[in-house]
């Protein structure tokens, strides 16, 4: 059964150095909140995984977290490049495996289905040649049919708008990979913006993303994708995405604004009280929860 | 006064046509492809490789993953099943893409700028730029046109253009491509020529701007028709929806 | 874009003889509308696919409409066997190719996925002896992983609770294979409970099943899946599944209730009519169409 | 008075524990696990092959695919889904099957009986079932016990059992046969044994009645408790929320 915990026992509990972890969310629910607790506590040499590696893992390779990032797009949505995350793979500081997204959630379905390899349709192209595709042949057309290895997490960590006591998750809004990331862990933590009780969520099965028994452990998180977006709850605070963009260009920059934000706050209701309530008033959305069935 | 941006944006704008589906990559074809729907092509299909399928945004979206995108759209997958079911499928009638780099071929580069083991500029990587490269109907390529651009090859091939000597034999594959002084094609050896030039503009310009000698594919330079009313009010309607500090 | 006709037109412009067609549905949502149709028409030589066979194809199959039968299940749900189909195979008068639910859905992913296998965790029995299986080397693990072909129907056949004018598929309820078995078609064409205007069940696309520029044609059959059910919409006629079971055992019985529920009325309108509106009222469920949000 | 039907069912709602995921077969196993639910598990979690998660029916399903199991179920899945990432990847704890003949080794047959290729009764065929009895954690068959059903070898193995000689390494496989007559389990060879012995039945009608000697695993062959008041209610009351006509 999920055991529910405070996200500081939840990340010293489960995230362990050396390990692959996926800290999943598209766009928005980006799991900030667990991520930087992660730098919090000075885990160091994990491989990172997401199809979509921004801010967060641009912030945890700026502190020194992340010996190799599993990966298909590196980039600022709608701001630019990573700066950390560039000035990391310029001058070697870091390993990369990188895919096609067509590949990288193919990776997660084998990881989620408990095989092997995946079968994909894809041309050949100068990843493939720094990382040659391995193939099987089709018996019945005997045709080569390109496949990617299984992905999968030692624990994967996404973060929802509501989880019940039971451990149940439900989000809504754009799904990205987040459910396939989430069945291909091994272990799957989740941090939840509310945890409502047992049950009471269950009319809302269209946005279940997988039920309790598959749940590790649950920590509550409000604000725990910001400065991502959480769809129906709060908006993307784009203004820190066009900081952080300057920020990162600098390796002393970065030092400060992780030392404080991230490593000078006891945890994550130490950033939001920081923050301050008042700083995301602004960035709520008109109708708050009463959106769930619409997004 | 329209910017050779401006100019761009809409010349990308009228390639697509009412009713086709869109693949939509981030930066300018974004903008490009939800200014078609705002103009000529209200029954555009606005597909998002983040899983929306039929895209209504209120504003300009800032990014593939915007929740703009989500608000109205007909359908938002899983990422996989939008790759698996609809776009290797053959569902995306036009790949709408950007890039770094761009050859004779149409081979696109979104990875890396100098060598992949020691780069001197790392990029965003692929994303879903390969696969929509090769599994849309066709593919339009918008790019500002600056000779570190157009190298003769690309430093990376993220995305295939056309095989070597010839177009790809099912239509696929780059059909045109829109950059700050012109609009090019593909001959049938698969190689990049000049189609028309942006007002202003000239093929010598082109020449100066691209690594290798680009051919023209045509002998009426002349882009028509000019920037027309409708099109500069939807351009500066679309970028006011964003608010202060996400203007691009 | 998506034909809107009427449901003889639209069986008669799609479903030929000697094709391979998937009437989908599981347990609710089975196209007898359009199933009794395919026998008005007098279309053979069939080959007939759903992991469950139930009533509907053992109608189809004592009026002489299939060649073959593909399939993982063929019962009649909560009451027994297949009368129809029993004799068809015990008397060698029909051809099965035969699954297990695993796998026969692990063939329409593959056709969805435009691959011409896929890889299943499976263990051997006396089903892989009559029709082995056919195996891949991983090329990571260098382990044997059990494969299925692709099935891509010529036409897959869905009922929907609701569809748009833009050709747009929604329903809710047991999903089952439906989806998959959509999205492998070469041809997807569908009946709906009730078509209302393009885009007003846009706030609805949880239940959205493909969208419309997949769908070939759509025509409108109110009750389209009596006897079975529609989730939200009307119970099972339970008396009707428990008729069949005697009657079919019987082959002059049979082409007497042939006669005269299929055969001896002009199209589904003339069903219905005969049938009675009374007759559906005790079937409709308590709530009706506000119901699609909760199921 | 409760017939030995009652008492298969109330035997094999009583292995079922609190809290345990199972996957609920067609039949006796669907209306033992529904009593079970109604007993001493609440916590039971009900699922179907039909993609059906934590069901908590109102009335006894008439089917695996019934809309009560739908209405107040925690998901309902594509069956791939339920499948592939719950099923083989071994989140059931327990799957809970009925066969039409099960064998020395636990082989189940639900497709045919006599030859494949000429059949002398074509029942339904595997549905889950080969997946069920392979992938669960454990498996818990329940069937009326008759000479015919038992035979020393099914005429086709639907589910595997245990290999020859053998009990599965990993737990997997045939753990406890539920019959009108007995409760059984499997020697450390793979071998059904009886466990105990339903009140009013002896070894003796065991013997006749399966098609093999069939050994006793225990010298404790009464059966305990006798069915408690409670199990009789709960089974008549789940009995009385089927419509006349649906009476199983």
């Amino acid at each position: 059964m999920t055991q529910r915990m405070a996200l500081s026992e939840l990340i010293s509990s489960y995230i362990r150095a050396e390990s692959t972890v996926y800290l999943a969310g598209f766009s928005h629910l980006i799991p900030f909140a667990a991520g930087h607790e992660i730098i919090r506590h000075g885990i160091k040499h994990l491989t990172l995984c997401r199809s979509t590696p921004d801010l967060l893992y641009d912030q945890m390779i700026a502190a020194g977290v992340a010996a190799k990032v599993v990966f298909s797009y590196a980039g600022n949505p709608g701001v630019g490049l990573l700066p950390a995350f560039r000035r990391a793979v310029e001058t070697g500081g870091i390993v990369i495996e990188e895919y096609t997204h067509a590949e990288m959630v193919a990776r997660l379905e084998a990881g989620a289905a408990g095989l092997p390899f995946w079968p994909v349709r894809a041309e050949d192209n100068d990843l493939t040649v720094q990382r040659p595709r391995a193939s099987v042949v089709c018996p019945y057309s005997g045709t080569q049919i390109p496949v990617v290895p299984a992905l999968n997490p030692d624990v994967t960590l996404i973060h929802v708008q509501r989880a019940d006591e039971a451990g149940n998750l439900y989000m809504w809004g754009l799904p990205g990979e987040i459910k396939e990331a989430a069945l291909a862990a091994r272990t799957l933590v989740a941090t939840a913006e509310e945890i409502v009780p047992a049950d009471s969520a269950r009319t809302d099965r269209e946005h279940l993303i997988v039920p309790g028994f598959r749940v590790a452990a649950v920590a509550h998180a409000p604000y725990g994708a910001h400065p991502s977006y959480a769809a129906g709850l709060y908006e993307r605070d784009t203004v820190l995405y066009q900081e952080w963009n300057r920020i990162a260009r600098d390796t002393a920059q970065c030092n400060k604004w992780l030392d404080e934000w991230v490593r000078g706050v006891p945890d994550h209701a130490g950033y939001l009280a920081k923050r301050g309530v008042r700083y995301f008033e602004r960035l709520a959305l008109k109708g708050g929860h009463d959106r769930a069935n619409e997004s | 006064m329209p910017t050779s941006r401006d100019w761009m944006i809409i010349a990308a704008a009228r390639l697509l046509q009412d009713g086709e589906r869109v693949l939509v990559g981030v930066g300018v074809p974004n903008i490009a492809a939800n200014l078609a729907k705002r103009l000529h092509a209200p029954g555009l299909v606005l597909v998002y490789e983040s899983g929306v399928i039929d895209a209504r945004p209120e504003k300009l979206p800032l990014s593939i993953g915007d929740g703009t995108l989500v608000e109205d759209a007909l359908a938002v997958l899983p990422m996989y099943e939008l790759f698996s079911h609809y776009l290797v499928r053959g569902w995306i009638d036009v790949g709408f893409l950007g890039a770094a780099q761009i050859d004779a071929s149409g081979n696109l580069n979104s990875t890396v700028l100098g060598p992949y083991e020691s780069p001197r500029v790392r990029l965003a990587g692929s994303g879903g730029a390969a696969e929509i490269a090769t599994y849309a109907k066709r593919t339009i390529i918008v790019m500002e046109h600056d000779r570190n651009r157009f190298p003769a090859k690309v430093d990376f091939i993220t995305s295939p253009g056309h095989p070597p000597g010839a177009r790809r034999p099912d239509g696929r594959g780059p059909w045109r491509v829109v950059t700050s002084l012109g609009l090019f094609g593909f001959d049938e050896h698969g190689r990049m020529g000049v189609l028309a030039l942006l007002p202003g503009h000239s093929y010598e310009e082109v020449l100066d701007m691209t690594g290798w000698r680009i051919p023209c594919l045509t002998d009426e330079f002349h882009y028509s028709p000019p920037i027309q009313p409708e099109e500069e009010a939807a351009l500066a309607a679309l970028r006011s929806t964003l608010t202060i500090g996400d203007q691009k």
